[in-house]
């Protein structure tokens, strides 16, 4: 929880920028993504021979304050790990990007 | 050979010398491996079998005793049940949801795997502390696991327990139960049958799945890179559900003679176990297995423990129709190899031999151990405990509504209402009550369903736990009015080599073979998890028995909800209790300790048969189990089940804490019309069965009371708002 | 007469709505699997629930393509009679046969409980023996049952009265407590412009015997019956 | 069906070039976004008070075999807009890269 609190103290002094953080969750590669078998079946079927390795996750927007773009990226990261995604059968990858630029 | 490659395959040496003395040579790494997986406690049973052949396993309508995928008991009218209860605590400490989801799809594959429709699902977990994040992470994700693979191949989950003691809170217990039907003649048994049968594999692609333990010393592995670390193994529903279409489609229209489900140990086992029971050998190719991941090794192939597949001996002129039914659903199939005479299983890869093993030795060449076992202390420390200084601190009506709100005995509707119990549309009686009651479109018959087991008491004292989880969840199928006719059970315990945890694992056992040999009720299948510790620290030993029950007429099954105004409501059965262990002490006075009532197995014999009299008799309204929290949470309970008030006079007692929480076997509340009265007495007496009459079903409040003092009274909003609000607060 | 339950890859409560009208019913009844093209002329076609293609995408996304979908589009713009439940309906609306989309439950959990369904209008041949704000006992089980459509979307079904059934208390008031799953207007069923095509999430085909705890799901069926008998349904 | 014919013809043909497809579903704005609400309460509840605006949606990868990135832009809006996402109640975009670029 420390972590946090840092941030959390972090965003109340200084922060007042605004980002749009997307992160994109996805099953490990060794994982079986049945969703992934399944979609790319379909996507065959209606003619898209040319189609593989379909592979199904999770897409995440959210908007965050924080004083700059290194403190935005290393919460989305933290968030990441410890709720958007579930380590033990995902990883993760995210972009930030300054609201309204 | 290094010595070093069997000890970190979990081999010992002593184990590795018998090795070598079955096959007659040292075998290679990859052999070596499928060693290390069958001989593991998990396929081998070893340090249980033992304990095991305690268990009566036989009865005039045993069709299949332990030894198959499961059980299968004669249910009349050329028809058959099957059923087993399975593990999978482990992986859902892991990954909960992937962990309980296939789980709940391994114990279905065993049941259609012996011919028989999947009807029903059941299952019994334990977790810690919901006060912990974790755990409650774990609970919600064993749940929506549960719900995520019953739900989708649409066999409802019809019954089930949950408990909380923060002795599971690393190590969550999650059973599943699965009970199928069919007709007695197109059993088929996990046999690869027939010299020069073909071997066949259907279903999902295999992949490095959960090849655990398998931690190579050797050169060629050593560069395992990070893609090729064991995967949690993920479900596959869908695929699973169509799996089992077309797997019954093939067995309706006799296409096979032998069928077996890849569960722990994947290929290995099903080829060593099918070819070992049958007395033959098998001979595959492993470029023949389909596989999802690049550059696989023989010994992950045959290790992996990849979901939705299946194992089939076929004869080869039925190749091609077997082929159109899985051709139906667009589902793989692949010839691996063919049955020999041989008893060897042999495997090739790119074109050389690369396994040769005696079936046998693999499957069955384990060494049985009788580890030791000792009196742990705390058993008689904890034995005596006097729990008659504990009062209920702020009133009767106080504790029993912290009783209500306890998560061990409140409302799971919280977890149930996530999963179908309706589908197949043959739910009579779906969670909820004392036993689910399915009604077999078939026969017009009904099956009663029960799972059971209380680590709490089982710690306190393993013996008279072992007897009560089994007298319990035959009390419950009774309650509904059927008639027991066969048990699974799933012995969940700490780490065996430990001698105070193999006394406690014998002691439950012994404890539950005679009860079982007293019922009459034999055990036809079941399962073992040993080491569900923590840093050392063991769950409760935690017996869990599945029982299933015969009823002529689902019609006539017995609720546990209050009828009518002015119904009676008496106490059938031994009025002895005590609070030693009680759900009372847990909740209300912190405490696990205490000596338990006793049992009288021939008393509840008789009991059981006579409250099933009475049921068939059509004399009762409502007849529940006393169990957790005793008479007055089963008083509550069937209040609020019939939305019924009741005013119950419990005479002169002097003590009341022991009356209303005290617990033991043995005790039934029933409730009937008033006009029954004088033959349920006479009914009773007959058996010489105490009956106690404690009052009247009224409008809306619960008042109990003692020689004229209200000594409890509750309105049944305040008993619904803490028996069915608790999940929803804590969980969300 | 006949009747067909279409069997997609997945689907799991065709055994339930087969056996109902078979065997409670006394229907001819047969099932049209997934690959197949609809020959016989059916009364009515049921798309019954279950987790087509595990539901994986969105429920019913992949089913919908199904090459028995063709001819079932077919069959809808002849004016036959189609029934989805659940899961049903969730490929009835993917399939564009009628208005809106079924997603994730509001509350995010698969529920599995018995509700009430306030009859909203019995100009269909799926409620046409119902009297209007009857409450039918019906259960439901599903994870997508949260009904969307736009606003213009749901002005027009109330215009054309294409709102059968919205869940309800026991009393039928139709009140948020009563939703089991978010959707809008607390729709629980609704019908095409034509009225011969139809979608609910509860299972009226579980809700065909005394001895499951209750009959009001035939209902739907009994008016289906009452329609054909009368010589089908002629829109007004 | 037509489309997709001609979509099949035309990676026959011509196309040997890889490129893969990162497409992103998400519920349109009116629509409700209870998954989001959830996650952005429980990212509260750990202490990202700096959070808003959470949706979330769907995450598909697929390589697919086009003659030129304009082609392969093409199939993957239609397969988008056909299956991987109901225009009902979802939107979608997606980018596309070469592969082994
Ligand atoms: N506690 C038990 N009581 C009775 N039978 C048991 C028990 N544990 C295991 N068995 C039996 O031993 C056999 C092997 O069990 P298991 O390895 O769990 O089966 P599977 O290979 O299907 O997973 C089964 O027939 C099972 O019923
Ligand atoms: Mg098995």
């Amino acid at each position: 929880m420390k972590h946090i609190v840092k941030y959390f103290v972090a965003w109340r002094g200084e922060s007042n920028l605004q980002f749009i953080a997307k992160v994109e969750v996805t099953l490990k590669k060794a994982v079986l993504d049945p969703q992934g078998v399944a979609v790319e079946n379909s996507l065959k079927a209606l003619g898209y021979n040319n189609t593989s390795g379909v592979r199904v996750g999770k897409y995440i927007e959210l908007t965050l304050e924080a004083g700059n773009s290194k403190d935005a990226a290393l919460q989305v990261e933290e968030m990441s790990r410890r709720l958007l995604s579930n380590p033990v059968i995902e990883d993760f990858s995210y972009t930030i990007q300054e609201a309204g630029r | 050979m290094d010595n070093v490659a069997w000890r970190e395959l979990g081999l010992t040496d002593e184990e590795y010398r018998m090795i070598v003395e079955q096959v007659g040579r040292e075998p290679n790494l990859t052999e070596l491996n499928m060693y290390s997986v069958m001989w593991s406690e998990h396929c081998s049973y070893k340090h249980s079998r033992s304990s095991l052949s305690l268990f009566p396993t036989c009865g005039p309508r045993v069709i299949q005793g332990p030894g198959e995928n499961a059980g299968v008991v004669d249910i009349g009218d050329g028809w058959a049940v099957v059923f087993k209860i399975e593990s999978h605590n482990h992986p859902s400490a892991i990954e909960p949801y992937q962990g309980a989801a296939t789980g709940v799809g391994g114990i279905l594959r065993d049941i259609f795997t012996m011919g028989a429709q999947p009807v029903a699902f059941l299952n019994s977990l334990r977790f810690g502390d919901l006060e912990d994040p974790r755990v409650r992470y774990l609970f919600d994700g064993v749940v929506a696991g549960i719900g995520g693979y019953g739900n989708c191949v649409g066999i409802p989950t019809v019954a089930g327990e949950i408990y909380f003691d923060p002795c599971y809170s690393g190590n969550p217990l999650v059973n599943a139960m699965c009970v199928g039907v069919m007709p007695k003649d197109s059993l088929v048994l996990g046999k690869a049958c027939g010299i020069g049968n073909l071997v066949i594999l259907v279903g999902a692609r295999t992949g490095r799945d959960g090849i655990h333990g398998v931690t190579f010393a050797s050169e060629e592995l050593s560069e395992e890179s990070e893609e090729k670390r064991p995967a949690v193994q993920v479900g596959d529903p869908f695929l699973g559900k169509l799996l089992m279409d077309a797997t019954l489609e093939t067995i309706r229209k006799s296409l096979v003679c032998g069928v077996q489900d890849f569960g722990g140990a994947g290929l290995t086992c099903a080829l060593t176990e099918t070819a070992s029971r049958a007395g033959t050998g098998i001979e595959i190719d492993l470029d023949q297995v389909p596989l999802r991941e690049e550059g696989m090794q023989p010994y992950e192939i045959l290790t992996s423990e990849s979901q939705e597949r299946m194992l089939l001996i076929v004869e080869p002129g039925k190749l091609a129709e077997v082929e159109k039914v899985f051709q139906r659903w667009e589902l793989p199939l692949a010839v691996l190899g063919k049955v020999t005479s041989d008893g060897n299983v042999v495997a090739l890869y790119r074109g050389e031999k690369v396994v040769e093993l005696p079936a046998d030795s693999v499957a069955g060449g384990a060494p049985a151990y009788n580890p030791e076992y000792r009196e742990p202390v705390y058993y008689n420390e904890l034995a005596k405990f006097d729990p008659s200084v504990m009062p209920p601190p702020g009133g009767f009506g106080k504790a029993l509504l912290k009783l209500l709100s306890s998560p061990d005995v409140a409302s799971k509707e919280w977890a149930w209402r996530r999963y179908d119990y309706s589908v197949r549309t043959c739910t009579v009686q779906g969670p909820g009550g004392e036993a689910a009651v399915i009604r077999l479109r078939e026969t017009g018959k009904g099956l009663a369903l029960s799972v059971d087991g209380n680590g709490r008491l089982t710690y306190l004292n393993p013996y008279i736990g072992g007897m009560m989880a089994v007298a319990e969840a035959t009390r419950n199928l009774s309650c509904v009015g059927a008639e027991p006719i066969g048990i699974t059970d799933c012995l969940n315990f700490g780490n065996p080599e430990k001698p105070e945890i193999f006394w406690q694992f014998r002691q439950a056992v012994t404890g539950m073979a005679e009860a079982c040999r007293e019922l009459e009720v034999p055990v036809v299948g079941g399962n073992v998890s040993f080491y569900n510790e923590v840093e050392g620290e063991a769950i409760y030993p935690t017996p869990v028995v599945g029982a299933v029950g015969l009823l002529d007429n689902p019609e006539k099954a017995c609720s546990n909800a209050l009828g009518s105004e002015g119904d009676l409501i008496c106490l059938l059965g031994a009025p002895e209790v005590s609070l030693g262990g009680s759900q009372y002490l847990k909740s209300c006075c912190n405490k696990v300790a205490g000596r338990l009532a006793d049992i009288d197995l021939q008393f509840e014999k008789r009991l059981q048969e006579k409250l099933r009299l009475l049921i068939a008799e059509e004399l009762l309204v409502s007849a529940r189990d006393l169990s957790d929290g005793g008479l007055s949470v089963a008083l509550a309970e069937s209040c609020l089940a019939g939305n019924r008030g009741a005013v119950i006079d419990l005479g002169r007692m002097d003590n009341l804490v022991m009356q209303l929480f005290g617990e033991g076997p043995s005790r039934i509340l029933i409730s009937f019309k008033p006009g029954n009265r004088d033959k349920i007495v006479m009914l009773s007496k007959e058996s010489s069965i105490p009956l106690t009459f404690l009052g009247i079903a009224i409008e809306n409040t619960l008042i109990i009371k003692s020689d004229d003092d209200i000594i409890l009274k509750l309105s049944l909003d305040e008993m619904k708002e803490a028996y069915g609000e608790v999940f929803s607060c804590i969980m969300g | 007469m006949k009747f067909g339950v279409v069997v997609f890859p997945g689907s799991n409560c065709d055994l339930d709505a087969y056996h109902l009208l078979k065997d409670v019913l006394n229907l001819p009844v047969e099932y049209i699997y997934y690959n197949q093209k609809i020959v016989n002329n059916y009364d009515l076609i049921i798309l019954p629930g279950g987790f087509t293609y595990g539901d994986y995408l969105r429920s019913g996304a992949i089913a919908r393509f199904s090459p028995v979908m063709d001819t079932i589009v077919d069959f809808a713009e002849r004016g036959g009679l189609i029934l989805g439940i659940c899961n049903g309906f969730q490929v009835l609306t993917e399939a564009g046969l009628l208005p809106g989309a079924l997603y994730r439950n509001s509350h995010l959990q698969f529920r599995c409980e018995k509700v009430y369904l306030k009859v909203e209008n019995n100009n269909s041949p799926f409620t046409v023996i119902a009297k209007e704000g009857d409450v039918l006992k019906i259960p439901v089980a599903h994870g997508d049952g949260n009904y969307y459509a736009d606003p213009a979307t749901l002005k027009e079904l109330e215009n054309n009265k294409q709102i059968l059934f919205r869940y309800c208390d026991q009393e039928g008031n139709v009140t948020e407590q009563a939703n089991p799953n978010g959707s809008l207007l607390n729709i629980a069923g609704i019908c095409n412009s034509k009225r011969n095509v139809a979608g609910m999430m509860p299972h009226p085909e579980r809700a065909g015997e005394a001895l499951l705890g209750s009959t009001d799901g035939l209902v739907i069926f009994k008016s289906i019956l009452k329609s054909l008998e009368r010589g089908g349904w002629t829109d007004g």
